[in-house]
């Protein structure tokens, strides 16, 4: 049944590339996101135990950003339909494969326990997203994807690097080399420290420059802003919590080690605040509304570091963010791409009145900013809350001080970006394209903006217990 | 019963006289015979019996305007002692409540005055609520000073207690509060150095210059309100500055309205003497006389 | 027979001083693949022999011996360019810089312990010489092509370390990382194409119009 | 008891209905329609509210209400209590009010917009009403966030145009800025209590680690929703450029949720750092001198009652320092007089700042223009508007025998009693502070009133102006009676803080009566009475005088000079000069003098008269500048280089790796 995560999609992949026409070949989306989410549902209900040579495993950390993961690929899907309905002139058949081959790499990313598979799945999804990113063929969309492509790849070396280390000092240790996440928490007390060190910060880097923490998140405005939104939106979503999986995976086992999670935290913490401050700092006069959300995604990639990084309480706010900013995310990206498809222009000086000539869009667009900068009612609030009166709790005044800084700073650049845009009267001079909101389009961020109100008034019970034990087995007080 | 009686009596009917002495001094340093002492009471009846005039700008505002006024100050009336005799209407806190009657009849006073259209007395309504603003703060100063001295809260109380006994002890204070209290006097009534009654330049005038359209009765219940207003402050100006007591009601009484002729002259004296002042110099003085009374209070603070 | 694998650890750091010395793409490029066939050839000398062992052998080689080389070859001629013109820094002090790294390499494998079996070889410092060599290409080389090249020289670093663990590394794995590596090259050179088509040449000095102002 | 609920279930029921207000509008086909049943829906909750409040004041208990939602954040919990009462008399009253105004003011039948504004009014109103039962940090923070958003879509109801837009930006700016402060403090109150539950009134000590902290932050995240100087800069734009009935419901409302807020923290604590009270003191001197001198200037209607608004924050906020200050010298007539003006002050304050708005509201949909300079003469035209005006503006003067009289009394007393027996001497400097308020506040609405309703109209549009229709006068006349009969007879006001005063400065009843004594009630009630009696003696003598004489009718005496026109008459902006040049320093006017050119006859000049927003535009706007272009070097970092990009990734490998050896 596990399995059928990872093969499913790929079927979906051989079936969009045999499909020869452009306009039907987009429904293969909607209906394996369906199944896909079905199953993920089921699994998430009741998880099968972990497979006889303990690689597959889906345990709730797997299943949060599993539930992540399909719920936001369902939603790009309907929302790819309707996208490429405008989009006929370009095939579609790469960005359709690529979009599910994605999809199952993730989702092996999510229920395996080896960490060097976990690796090969993780290098698969940043491979397979190159093509989607160089969508439009331009000058600067092929630059964004080079750029992409070389830094993404460089990163995930180093993190395969860093995975031999780990493997090398358990070999240090005398003991059979594995990379099985189980025996290697089992024997982390033992394993040889220089090595492990070693080790962990090459992952971390790896990853991290793979989940984009500053200073290594160098191709994300580029990446982000010229791919199409969908394909942002999974990016933002997807990979990056992928990525924030792998270093979940790290911390589990520097946790076990018991003196190494007190370096790993505090790096975290260090690399989540400069990521803040990069966000902060880049958001600020932002022309281009993609960047802006790609420096958005920065900012709570650092922020999820830094929950992290914080432990205790901020755990499940890092867990619980991890969902929400995935999801608010999807929203500010496809309502944006609907912005840019009918000014065919992402800069703030051409869009504007983006309410007045897309209510929809305008809208949701709008909310997911105020969604995503922390305010009430929607979830991002109560991660972020939780994050930083952790801080507060934890006595680390200095942190939650900085916290809060960046969190203004940003949301006065982000602001001064996006209410010109949506406000005010629409320009004149510039025809509007033949893009209107129709359901496809705009349907699936409502349906995905309703679930970030839900979150963030009335959490459902099962997902609570979910990041409950995801906090747990990082290290939470039950 | 019989000092309520007189105290009605004499606030009601003796005010205008005010005006009559100060005309009449006015004309001795001129050198002119002048108007008979009655000549307002005269001026007041007259206008009772004219028509008056409306301009067709002016709404209800215009007819209210002297009306509350009046009444305003009719109350203030009844809340100050007339020297050594407590007022028929007083409690604790009537001095606030006394301060404000004259905002209150300052505001409709002046929206009489713009009920007009007309640019004059738009501007004497500036002028008027400008430098009463400024005059407000003083007025507070003296009487909380007095009021910190005499341990309450009730005009009659803190305006009978200075005795000379008092100027003894805290000579200095109430000398400044004396000051304040004139300057007070004469900016809130309008008399030179700060006004001119009877100027004939609209651009220079203050008071004035508001009531230039009421005629008639209007223009008498004003010219009315303006002497009870001048006879208010005389008297909490003379119970501060002349704290002369005998035991005997009737020749308080006497005393006080000695006091207050007296101070009528002392006002024609300086109208005579003094120039007014340039417009922009006012504000200066009154704010003069606001550190005055503030220096007072601090005297009797420390 | 640890003596002939040093002996080729040695070849291999070698090799990363010419290519970091040389402008000649064609060049480097063989470079890289004789040091994918030593990787390939290393396990052998180090380890007993199995099936899973001469999977391994066969597959490095195949992939870092002939494809990969194959694959960038073809971008090499497609963009019709033979020599890396002027890069950020000049070769002589690049090449320098990789002495250097070099010598570095052997200092951060002294502070690392290894295991017994392992203490005589000199796997740890080409691993780590290998991968600065790749980030020297990597930073100083204009071309997409080189930086493509230099990429390469660092996976080859990883995998010499890798070679330490190779009963260690369960098949799977290691297929998955060559064959992620086989399609990300793949990638690389589709999208070097389209490069060249778009700029008229693959000087990725000329992809700077994604930034701020 | 005939009541059928208790009174916190009451409030949550209210705040539900109003929550749903707005729902019907925006999915009815007809709006109208919709409108209506929103309004009526307002009028249902704000009705069950009033309830609750008399209940309250009945000293019914209020239950606890304990709701274990799924945030990591502890229960939520639900109450109320006599502070909370204070603040939710005259939030239903007003919003009732508003909601029927709206439907001439803003009928959905012309304004597209409606829909989204009522439902927008409902979620506020609702969020207000939360914010006061909340007790749980949390969930006063996710209703305080809910408050201040909804507001901020409400002003920016008419987005199309860039200054609403601009205000909005401003609002919204500072609004969250000061969340971020709630944040802080919050999480320093969890820290210390160990739950997000509000603690009990008096449970803190001033001893522990952060209660300097977390009354800082209150007063700053607090004190900028309120409006309290320096942090008001948001507020004159915003409460200008909104639609006349939402400003209504801001700044007689929204203010008072910051005073609530302070009002609430400083309660947690049992006793208080000295400098609290006196820092509080300053602050509202400070802002009540600056707020009505910055609303003299001012020549835009509703940016005047915006300062105006500042300035009563300022003087309610020295009600409380007095009080606090009292409370630390053990001053009993300073806390009781203290408490009880800036309770008064506040629920006044609700009402006849909201009076005033709508009025205002009534005027720009009469006259079609905010600008005074550009009004006039609207008396003759809308007979009702400027009466219920002119009782706004003796109100909002404080002059008797009107509601706003009454507050000030209290202040003026405390603070002189004590300054004259009590050892607080400083306390009296207060009262000529309020004189001067008082007396700016008279020329400001003076200018207001007179050169709005009275002279001649300066422009053809004030030339038709209509009066507002009965929907719109109904509420106005409502809260214009209620004024009245607070102000005549104060005994009303003093009954409904008499609780909340013993609650919050713990003064035992007797105390109390003995302190509030103190304050002549009983008289001026009998004062006011002989006013309002002598006046229309007075009066009535006048007209009979009048009917027996001749009145021939003329233009108005321009000294001779016979043809007057409109624009001879002073305006508001002559008006106030005098006064603003006395105050340059606050006010800071900005003019550009005529340059006169011609030889024989001068050329057409112009001269330009502003008054600036002193802290936007002189510190914070240059603040902005100058971090924008620190932060516009260090973009420089994003270069584009690839190589430089690898360079940080290998520098950051790097890095860690000395930083760990």
């Amino acid at each position: 049944m596990l399995f059928a995560l990872v093969l499913l999609p790929l079927i979906g992949a051989l079936f969009a590339w045999v499909v020869p026409d452009n306009r039907l070949r987009p429904l293969t989306l909607p209906v394996v996101a369906t199944i896909h989410l079905v199953l993920t549902a089921l699994l998430v209900g009741n998880a099968p135990p972990p497979s006889p040579g303990g690689w597959i495993w889906l345990d709730p950390l797997g299943k949060v950003v599993l539930l992540c993961i399909s719920l936001l690929f369902a939603v790009c899907a309907f929302y790819a339909v309707g996208y490429l309905a405008y989009r006929q002139k370009r095939s579609n058949r790469i960005l359709c494969m690529g979009l599910l081959v994605c999809l199952s790499a993730m989702g092996l990313v999510t229920i395996t326990q080896h960490l060097g598979l976990l690796w090969v799945a993780l290098e698969t999804t940043t491979v397979s997203m190159a093509p989607l990113i160089y969508f439009n063929q331009n000058a600067r969309s092929i630059e964004a994807t080079w750029k992409y492509l070389l830094i993404c790849s460089v990163g995930i070396a180093l993190a395969l690097l860093g995975l031999l280390f780990l493997a090398y000092s358990t070999y240090v240790a005398h003991r059979d080399a594995t990379l099985l996440l189980g025996p290697l928490m089992a024997s982390a007390r033992e394993l040889n420290a220089g090595w492990f060190h070693a080790a962990a910060i090459f992952l971390l880097v790896g990853y991290g420059s793979k989940m984009g923490l500053a200073p290594l998140h160098t191709w994300k405005p580029d990446a982000y802003g010229e791919a199409p939104g969908l394909v942002g939106a999974l990016l933002a979503g997807g990979l990056v919590n992928c990525a924030f999986l792998s270093i979940l995976r790290v911390y589990q086992i520097c946790l076990a080690s018991g003196t190494e999670i007190h370096f790993f935290q505090q790096t975290l913490v260090g690399m989540g605040l400069v990521s803040m401050a990069f966000a902060a700092v880049f958001m600020a006069h932002q022309s281009d509304f993609k960047r802006m959300l790609a420096y958005s995604s920065v900012e709570h990639v650092g922020i999820l570091a830094i929950g992290l990084g914080l432990g205790k309480g901020g755990l499940y706010g890092a867990l619980f963010h991890l969902l929400n900013n995935g999801l608010t995310k999807g929203v500010l990206f496809l309502s944006s791409g609907n912005i840019h498809r009918s000014y065919s222009n992402k800069t703030t000086d051409v869009v504007k009145g983006a309410l007045t000539r897309l209510p929809w869009s305008g809208g949701l667009f709008l909310a997911g900013f105020i969604a995503i900068t922390g305010s009430p009612p929607f979830s991002p609030f109560i991660s972020e809350y939780t994050i930083v009166s952790s801080a507060f709790i934890e006595g680390r005044h200095l942190v939650g001080w900085l916290f809060l800084l960046f969190l203004v700073i940003v949301f006065i650049g982000m602001a001064l970006t996006v209410l010109p845009m949506v406000m005010g009267a629409p320009p004149t001079d510039t025809e509007p394209t033949d893009y209107e909101d129709r359901l496809l389009t705009v349907g699936p961020p409502f349906f995905m903006m309703a679930v970030i109100l839900v979150l963030g008034i009335w959490p459902p019970g099962f997902l609570v217990t979910l990041l409950k034990d995801g906090a747990v087995m990082l290290g939470a007080q039950p | 019963m019989t000092d309520i009686i007189i105290h009605c009596a004499v606030a009601l009917l003796f005010p205008p006289l005010l005006l009559g002495i100060i005309g009449k001094t006015k004309a001795a340093f001129a050198g002119r015979v002048g108007a008979p002492y009655l000549q307002p009471y005269y001026d007041l009846i007259k206008l009772f019996r004219k028509g008056s005039v409306f301009s067709e700008t002016t709404t209800w505002v215009f007819r209210a305007g002297p009306v509350v006024t009046l009444s305003a100050t009719l109350i203030a009336v009844l809340l100050i002692p007339l020297g050594r005799h407590a007022a028929p209407l007083s409690f604790s806190g009537d001095m606030i409540l006394f301060a404000y009657l004259f905002g209150l009849s300052r505001f409709f006073t002046t929206i009489a005055a713009l009920d007009t259209g007309s640019s004059f007395e738009g501007m004497g309504a500036a002028r008027e609520v400008t430098f009463s603003c400024l005059v407000e703060p003083t007025l507070f100063f003296t009487l909380i000073t007095l009021a910190r001295m005499s341990k309450s809260l009730t005009l009659s109380t803190i305006l009978i207690y200075p005795t000379p006994a008092i100027w003894l002890a805290a000579g200095a204070s109430m000398l400044l509060l004396v000051g304040a209290l004139f300057i007070t006097l004469l900016a809130e009534n309008c008399r030179i150095p700060f006004d001119d009654p009877n100027t004939h330049l609209e651009l220079t005038m203050i008071h004035e210059v508001m009531v230039l359209d009421h005629s008639g009765p209007a223009f008498g219940i004003i010219l009315y309100g303006a002497a009870l207003k001048l006879f208010i402050l005389g008297a909490v100006f003379v119970n501060v500055a002349l704290p002369l007591a005998t035991g005997n009601p009737l020749v308080d009484w006497a005393i006080f309205v000695v006091a207050m002729m007296a101070l009528a002259v002392a006002i024609g004296v300086v109208e005579s003497v003094m120039a007014r002042l340039r417009l922009v110099r006012i504000p200066q003085l009154l704010v003069g006389a606001t550190i005055l009374s503030a220096f007072a209070l601090l005297l009797v603070l420390r | 027979m640890s003596a002939f694998a040093d002996q080729l650890l040695v070849l291999v750091m070698l090799i990363n001083l010419v290519m970091l010395g040389t402008s000649r793409l064609v060049f480097s490029i063989r470079a890289v693949a004789v040091q994918g066939v030593i990787l390939g050839i290393l396990p052998g000398l180090i380890n007993p022999f199995s099936g899973h062992l001469a999977g391994i052998t066969a597959g490095i080689i195949l992939a870092k011996g002939i494809v990969i080389p194959y694959l960038i070859g073809n971008a090499v001629h497609k963009a019709q360019i033979r020599r890396e013109v002027e890069p950020f820094i000049g070769y002589v002090s690049t090449l320098l810089l990789g002495a250097v790294f070099t010598a570095l390499s052997f200092a951060f494998a002294e502070k690392l312990p290894l295991a017994p079996e392992h203490k005589d070889l000199l796997f740890v410092p080409a691993s780590i010489a290998t991968l600065l060599t790749g980030f020297l290409i990597l930073t100083t080389r204009r071309k997409a092509i080189s930086q493509v090249i230099g990429y390469l020289v660092m996976e080859n670093g990883i995998f010499v370390f890798g070679l330490l663990l190779t009963e260690a590394m369960p098949v799977m794995v290691e297929a998955g990382a060559l064959l992620d590596l086989l399609v990300g090259i793949f990638v690389m050179g589709i999208v070097i194409n389209h490069i060249s088509r778009e700029f008229s040449s693959i000087d990725t000095s000329r992809l700077r119009a994604l930034k701020e102002e | 008891m005939f009541f059928f609920l208790e009174p916190t279930a009451y409030l949550l029921t209210a705040a539900t209905i109003l929550a749903a207000s707005g729902v019907p509008g925006l999915l009815l086909r007809a709006p109208l329609f919709g409108q209506r049943i929103a309004a009526f829906a307002v009028v249902i909750a704000s009705l069950l509210g009033e309830i609750a409040v008399i209940q309250l004041l009945g000293g019914s208990p209020a239950a606890f209400y304990q709701v274990d939602w799924p945030l990591p954040f502890g229960p939520a919990l639900f109450s109320t209590d006599h502070l909370s009462t204070i603040f939710l008399f005259p939030l239903f009253l007003v919003t009732g009010c508003v909601s029927v105004y709206s439907l001439a003011y803003w009928p959905a039948s012309e304004q597209s917009s409606a829909g989204k504004l009522t439902f927008f009014l409902g979620l506020f109103a609702a969020a207000m009403v939360l914010v006061v039962v909340a007790r749980n940090g949390v969930l006063f923070l996710m209703a305080w966030e809910v408050m201040a958003l909804s507001a901020y879509f409400l002003l920016t109801t008419e987005q199309q145009s860039s200054a609403v837009q601009r205000v909005g930006t401003v609002y919204l700016l500072a609004t969250h800025t000061g969340t971020m402060a709630l944040f802080v403090m919050f999480s320093l109150l969890r820290s210390t209590t160990g739950t997000f539950a509000f603690p009990a009134s008096h449970a803190l000590a001033q001893t522990l680690p952060y209660a300097t902290l977390i009354i800082v932050t209150a007063l700053v995240g607090f004190g900028g929703k309120a409006g309290l100087m320096p942090l008001h800069f948001w507020l004159p734009g915003a409460h200008a450029n909104a639609p006349s009935h939402v400003s209504a419901m801001m700044s007689g409302l929204m203010l008072k949720m910051g005073v609530y807020g302070i009002l609430r923290t400083l309660s947690f604590f049992v006793a208080l750092p000295v400098w609290v009270g006196w820092v509080i003191l300053l602050l509202g001197a400070w802002s009540a001198v600056n707020g009505i001198a910055l609303a003299t200037g001012q020549r835009d209607l509703k940016r005047l009652l915006a300062c105006s608004s500042i300035e009563n924050i300022g003087i309610i906020f020295i009600g409380i320092g007095l009080a606090l200050v009292g409370i630390q010298a053990h001053a009993p007539y300073l806390v009781v007089c203290g408490l009880s003006g800036a309770f008064i002050h506040i629920v006044n304050h609700g009402l006849f700042k909201s009076l005033l708005f709508l009025g205002s509201g009534a005027l720009i949909h009469g006259a079609g223009t905010r600008e005074i300079d550009r009004m006039g003469g609207l008396a003759r035209r809308m007979p009702i508007t400027s009466t219920l005006f002119l009782v706004g503006s003796l109100a909002i003067c404080g002059l008797p025998p009107l509601n706003g009289f009454v507050g000030e009394l209290f202040l003026y007393v405390g603070s002189i009693t004590d300054g004259i027996t009590a050892p607080l001497p400083l306390a009296a400097l207060v009262a000529p502070v309020l004189a001067l308020v008082g007396g700016l506040a008279v020329i400001t609405f003076v200018k207001l009133y007179g050169i709005i309703f009275l002279g001649t109209p300066r422009s053809a549009a004030a030339a038709h102006s209509h009066e507002a229709s009965g929907f719109m006068n109904g509420p106005m006349i409502l809260l214009a009676i209620c004024c009245l009969a607070a102000g005549m007879s104060p005994q009303l006001l003093v009954r409904l803080v008499t609780p909340v005063v013993g609650f919050y400065g713990d003064v035992a009843g007797d105390l109390f009566t003995q302190a509030s004594s103190q304050v002549p009630l009983l008289p001026l009630t009998f004062v006011n009475i002989l006013l309002v009696i002598l006046t229309l003696i007075i009066g009535a003598v006048y007209l009979v005088r009048l009917r027996g004489s001749s009145q021939p009718r003329s233009t108005t005496w321009g000294c001779g000079y016979l043809e007057p026109t409109p624009r001879m008459q002073y305006t508001g902006t002559s008006f106030s000069e005098l006064v603003v040049n006395l105050l340059g320093t606050i006010v800071a006017p900005r003019r550009e003098r005529p340059v006169m050119t011609g030889v024989i006859l001068p050329r057409k000049a112009a001269f330009h008269y502003a008054v600036t927003e002193t802290v936007l535009d002189r510190v914070l706007s240059p603040i902005f500048h100058w971090i924008g272009l620190g932060f516009s070097y260090l973009r420089k970092l994003q270069h584009g280089q690839l190589h430089i990009y690898m360079l940080y990734i290998f520098a950051t490998l790097f890095v860690l790796m000395i930083w760990t050896h």
